[in-house]
């Protein structure tokens, strides 16, 4: 049997989860090519981490489940419902962006819509808020659950600890995924922790825990599927450790030259997920030649409309500076 | 019509409120069996159960951010912080989140959390168990603090802390748990968090203060007007942040002499704010300087009881500066 | 002379100290290798070796809490926070810990820390990069709080700063770093911590601020020289917690006429303090209201730049409330 | 070979290890008489804790390695060189309390000649303090290591999280040793943490954890002691989880029994370390019916004068008020 249907996978559903991911990836290139034109002013990148963002995604209820992502899971807010149109509009930081109205940088995802809760800068604050819509899906007899993810630096934040201690005392429907790309802005992993793996916290606060290889989008898939039934089983947290690497510098405004060599990047680049799970889908006659390039016309022209949508959208009018303070 | 302590004006609020609102939950270190280190949650744990009552590990950012989401979620929880000084840990939830979640989802996200947590001194509470620490929220715009100086207050403002849409730290004095009583005749009142209350008029002096010292005010003024016949205007801010301007305005435009106090340290506090509204807005009508009374400038209130004395402001201070003030 | 930048001169100062004496050293996020995300320690790694110049994870309460442990050791640790909005998770140990170490062990223990942090708007940097933070800290003796409004003043400041036997915050403006830039002839100088710095005399008004609205203000103050003769007296804080009490006083008695600016929101903020000062000590002598020019009262600087440019308090606004005080 | 023979021990150490801890629990007793009878106004227990506190200490060198005790570390404080004269003016509030000069709570040590840092009422902000002092002696080729501790309940801040793992990654001379005393006030072990053991949380951070019986002198002493050779060798920290009863109430505030059987704190009092000691030096004949007397009354005599000399003496004139705020 395939991986895919193993995990009981349609063709379609991967299909659509490499759609996704490809998506991620060209909005993201695009993102820099606007940013180098002098378009916008600020770039954080998801590549190297859509195989991740996105199978977990898929591994939730997308109907149902709440998420706390963090700035680079393009992949996941494209999974769950975001529009290219919406990236757009808050990369140009346009009145008309959902996450905040372009009062937030790029990268700051929010809608209550899709059940997504707002982020902020200071790394890791969404742990806890996880946590509390965990509890509060608890207190309600809510069958839903709080996926949250951040990266593995942040890991570190005092936020993480006392955010899954308190998740796993009360056995709240909560998973947690770190995606570990290996720098912290220039801090390689070596000089953030000394424990062999992230998921070995999870012992620390008895909870399941577990590392993938973030480029097998059917080991994150499975790993986070499982999650999400014990969560929903009443059995508990999970931490999920998701392994890959960060293919472009930090942001817009970093220079990766000065802390890693060329040749690190280059193999990650030749690892990246993305390529693995293109071969597998052609392998396995989901992906052709044909509806590949159909899927990348349709992207390519969907980031275009966007484009030249948001380029065009105005931006929210001084005398709104004042609104949303309070009720 | 019963006589209520503040602690009791307190607790009823928080049982009436969950009484009326299923969301309405209480999370904190020993909030649930033990009833609260000062038993302001006693009795609550066997009423609505360990689900709405619960005892969290030792961790305010936890508290804080575990309230944050639920309230995101659309419950109405209530954080007890065990001493406010305790809160430090949770700050970062606190200004970096609750603060600013409506306003950076562009009002799409709102946390209608209320924070509770026990300030003041004069308790024998040492250097972390007795300070104010109000003036480090209070430049925060989405939040409100409200600081009761009664039991009627301190029951219709926690109501209305509990129902506002936005988060509030609600900061309640530890000296006036017991200290503190009165008959509270209507039991379903809510007080307007932003107003402040204009205690009693007087032609003489305005006092602006909040929290316990308006109790010390209070009974100095009555003092000073058997002993003297001086009559005080004195106004209860009740919210501290953001301040009720006009009533600041109103209040001190009537007198024209100004006392301003607070058991914080002075530099930094409450009443700079308050001073600066006043020299904004009431310059020509003052006839004396804005004069300020406040604990010293140093880190806290030791323990030893001769320090703690020394640093807390009193009745007999406050009563001495008003006669001046009088006077000048 | 060399012509130095605001931000050549924060890195200055740390290398001359560090060469001056060994037990000064770094830490922070990213500091190392990448030598500061706005590359404030570029070259020091290289120069001083990874044990004095220490990249740390992330993690800004263990940043604040281990250079505290260190400055009890007897060393001189200079902590970086990546931005001044990511202290927050820090606060418990810097009011709690580093402000309260020599108070509470009665003298015997000591902390000597700096911890620097970029502060400020107008950079692009929305609701999380763009934060003045200072007021949150501006009432806790035991702290001191610097900011820097020149290459020379940082240079000087930073310098007294790690030499201070306490814990010192040094807030440095983002966009100083590049904007400005002057000629430092003194190599050698140490700015005293605590005296306010009156940076021009003028009869006509007063201006109080710091940080980098002194730049805009000294701007305007030239242009309004010129174009209308009005002569400013400018008085720049540099030390704002706590406040020079003293250079206040004189500055504003020399004009009876006094603007407050601060990029913060106003609510609660540095000016609030300094009008306090003045409302208390200068009553007499004022002949116009004390005037304050802040930030809008929102929770902090939107990324869009039509919202941003209606947050940040700018050279305009500046000349345009000098001339109104002028003429009032 | 007897247990402290094994582990290198000799009679009078031993005994001298049992002197202090009965001194430990002697003044604590006292305490509690004196605030009964209104004389002093807290007490903050170290009973039950004793055993582990001394036996811990005779693990470091007490010449040269620094310490951050926690409120109820009586045993760790008398063992490291504070006498009990000291200990009623601090418990008094007197101003020659050397901890603080009367201006903090009892239990709030500190004391610079005996390298003890000065300690506050929030918990745990300890742990990076002591970090920050194995980092000063691993700079300075100091051969000192730094000792720290702390309740269980207060494992669970924040704090604890990111002070672990920066001395794990710095390989740092620190020894961190959790008293798990059942409690954190009210809150049962299982309310504040769903791991089984709290040393479970050093694989976490890549350094040794262990779980020991705080009961259990040997035992203690010799994790810590082999903590202290790690620390010193250069290859890094450990996490010392020491497991015993709160034997009194929190505080001299707090009512146990609101929470608590009286039968579960009766059991307790049964496994008192103490007790076992005692036996084990009386079977080795170490402890006589004729010094146990001698020692008993040596610590009665010494707690009489500590305590009418620290109720006489002054407390700090109202003029030193201002006093150290800044140098
Ligand atoms: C509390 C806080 N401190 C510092 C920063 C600045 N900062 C932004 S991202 C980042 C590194 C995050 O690393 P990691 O968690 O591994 O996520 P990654 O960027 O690698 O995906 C830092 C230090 C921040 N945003 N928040
Ligand atoms: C940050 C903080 N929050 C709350 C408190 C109040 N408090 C004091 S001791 C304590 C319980 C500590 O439990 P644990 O760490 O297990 O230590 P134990 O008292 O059991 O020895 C609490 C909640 C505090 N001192 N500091
Ligand atoms: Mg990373
Ligand atoms: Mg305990």
């Amino acid at each position: 049997m395939s991986k895919h249907t193993e995990l009981g996978l349609s063709e379609e559903e991967v299909l659509e989860m490499y759609r996704i991911m490809l998506t991620a990836r060209r909005v993201d290139e695009r993102m820099w090519l606007l940013n180098r034109a002098g378009k916008i002013p600020f770039v954080v990148s998801c590549q190297g981490q859509e195989v991740q963002q996105v199978a977990a995604s898929f591994a939730l209820n997308r109907e149902k489940d709440y998420s706390a992502p963090y700035y680079r899971d393009v992949g996941v807010v494209l999974a769950l419902g975001m529009s290219i149109k919406e990236l757009m509009l808050q990369a140009f930081a346009k009145a008309e962006d959902p996450n905040s109205g372009g009062r937030q940088m790029p990268g700051h995802f929010g809608s209550r819509k899709l059940r997504m809760l707002t982020g902020s800068s200071p790394v890791t604050t969404q742990v806890p808020h996880a946590v509390g819509i965990g509890l509060a899906c608890q207190m309600n007899n809510d069958d839903a659950i709080a996926f949250v993810t951040l990266g593995e630096g942040s890991s570190n934040q005092g936020d993480f600890h006392e955010g899954a201690n308190f998740a796993a005392v009360h056995k709240l429907p909560v998973i947690i995924m770190v995606e570990n790309n290996q720098y912290a802005i220039s801090v390689a992993l070596n000089e953030q922790v000394a424990c062999e793996k992230i998921s070995d916290r999870a012992i620390g606060y008895g909870m399941h825990g577990e590392t993938v290889d973030g480029n097998d989008p059917f080991a994150v898939y499975k790993a986070v599927k499982q999650a999400a039934d014990r969560a929903r089983e009443g059995t508990g947290p999970s931490l999920i450790e998701a392994v890959s690497y960060r293919l472009t510098p930090h942001s817009s405004d970093d220079d990766d030259r000065t802390y890693r060599s060329e040749q690190e990047v280059k193999q990650a680049k030749e690892n990246d997920g993305l390529i693995s799970f293109r071969e597998y889908l052609i392998a396995h006659n989901i992906l052709t030649e044909e509806n590949e390039r159909e899927m990348e016309q349709t992207i390519k022209s969907l980031i275009d409309e966007a484009t030249d949508y948001a380029d065009a959208a105005p931006y929210a009018s001084p005398d709104t500076l004042l609104d949303g303070v309070y009720q | 019509m019963p006589v209520v302590s503040y602690i009791e004006a307190i607790k009823t609020a928080m049982e009436e409120e969950m009484e009326r609102d299923e969301r309405v939950f209480i999370l904190g270190e020993d909030v649930g069996k033990r009833g609260g280190v000062f038993r302001a949650t006693e009795g609550l744990y066997e009423r609505f159960g360990a689900k709405r009552v619960i005892d969290t590990p030792l961790a305010e950012s936890a508290i804080a951010g575990v309230g944050i989401g639920a309230a995101m979620y659309g419950m109405i929880p209530i954080a007890e912080m065990q001493f406010a000084d305790f809160i430090l840990p949770a700050v970062n939830q606190i200004i970096s989140e609750a603060a600013k979640i409506r306003y950076r989802s562009n009002n799409d996200w709102t946390c209608p959390i209320t924070i509770r947590a026990p300030y003041g001194g004069g308790v024998h509470g040492a250097l972390y168990h007795s300070q104010s620490i109000e003036a480090i929220f209070a430049n925060q715009p989405g939040l409100k603090i409200v600081m009761p100086s009664s039991p009627r207050d301190a029951k219709g403002l926690l109501k209305a802390a509990i129902r506002d849409p936005d988060p509030v730290l609600y900061f309640e004095h530890k000296k006036a748990y017991r200290l503190l009583k009165e008959e509270i005749d209507n039991n379903e009142e809510v007080i307007e968090i932003g107003k402040a209350n204009l205690l009693q008029e007087g032609a003489d002096i305005t006092v602006i203060t909040y929290g316990l010292c308006v109790h010390y005010a209070k009974e100095a003024a009555k003092e000073l007007a058997a002993e003297q016949g001086i009559e005080v205007n004195l106004l209860d801010l009740r919210t501290i942040y953001p301040l009720d301007q006009e009533a600041i305005i109103n209040a001190v435009n009537k007198t024209g002499k100004v006392l301003l106090i607070t058991e914080d340290n002075k530099e930094g506090s409450i009443i700079s704010e308050v001073s600066a509204i006043i020299g904004e807005h009431c310059l020509f009508e003052l006839d004396a300087p804005i004069k300020r009374l406040a604990g010293p400038n140093v880190p806290a209130m030791p323990y030893a009881p001769t320090l703690e004395k020394a640093f807390m402001v009193n009745q007999d201070q406050i009563k001495q500066a008003m006669l001046d003030l009088a006077l000048f």
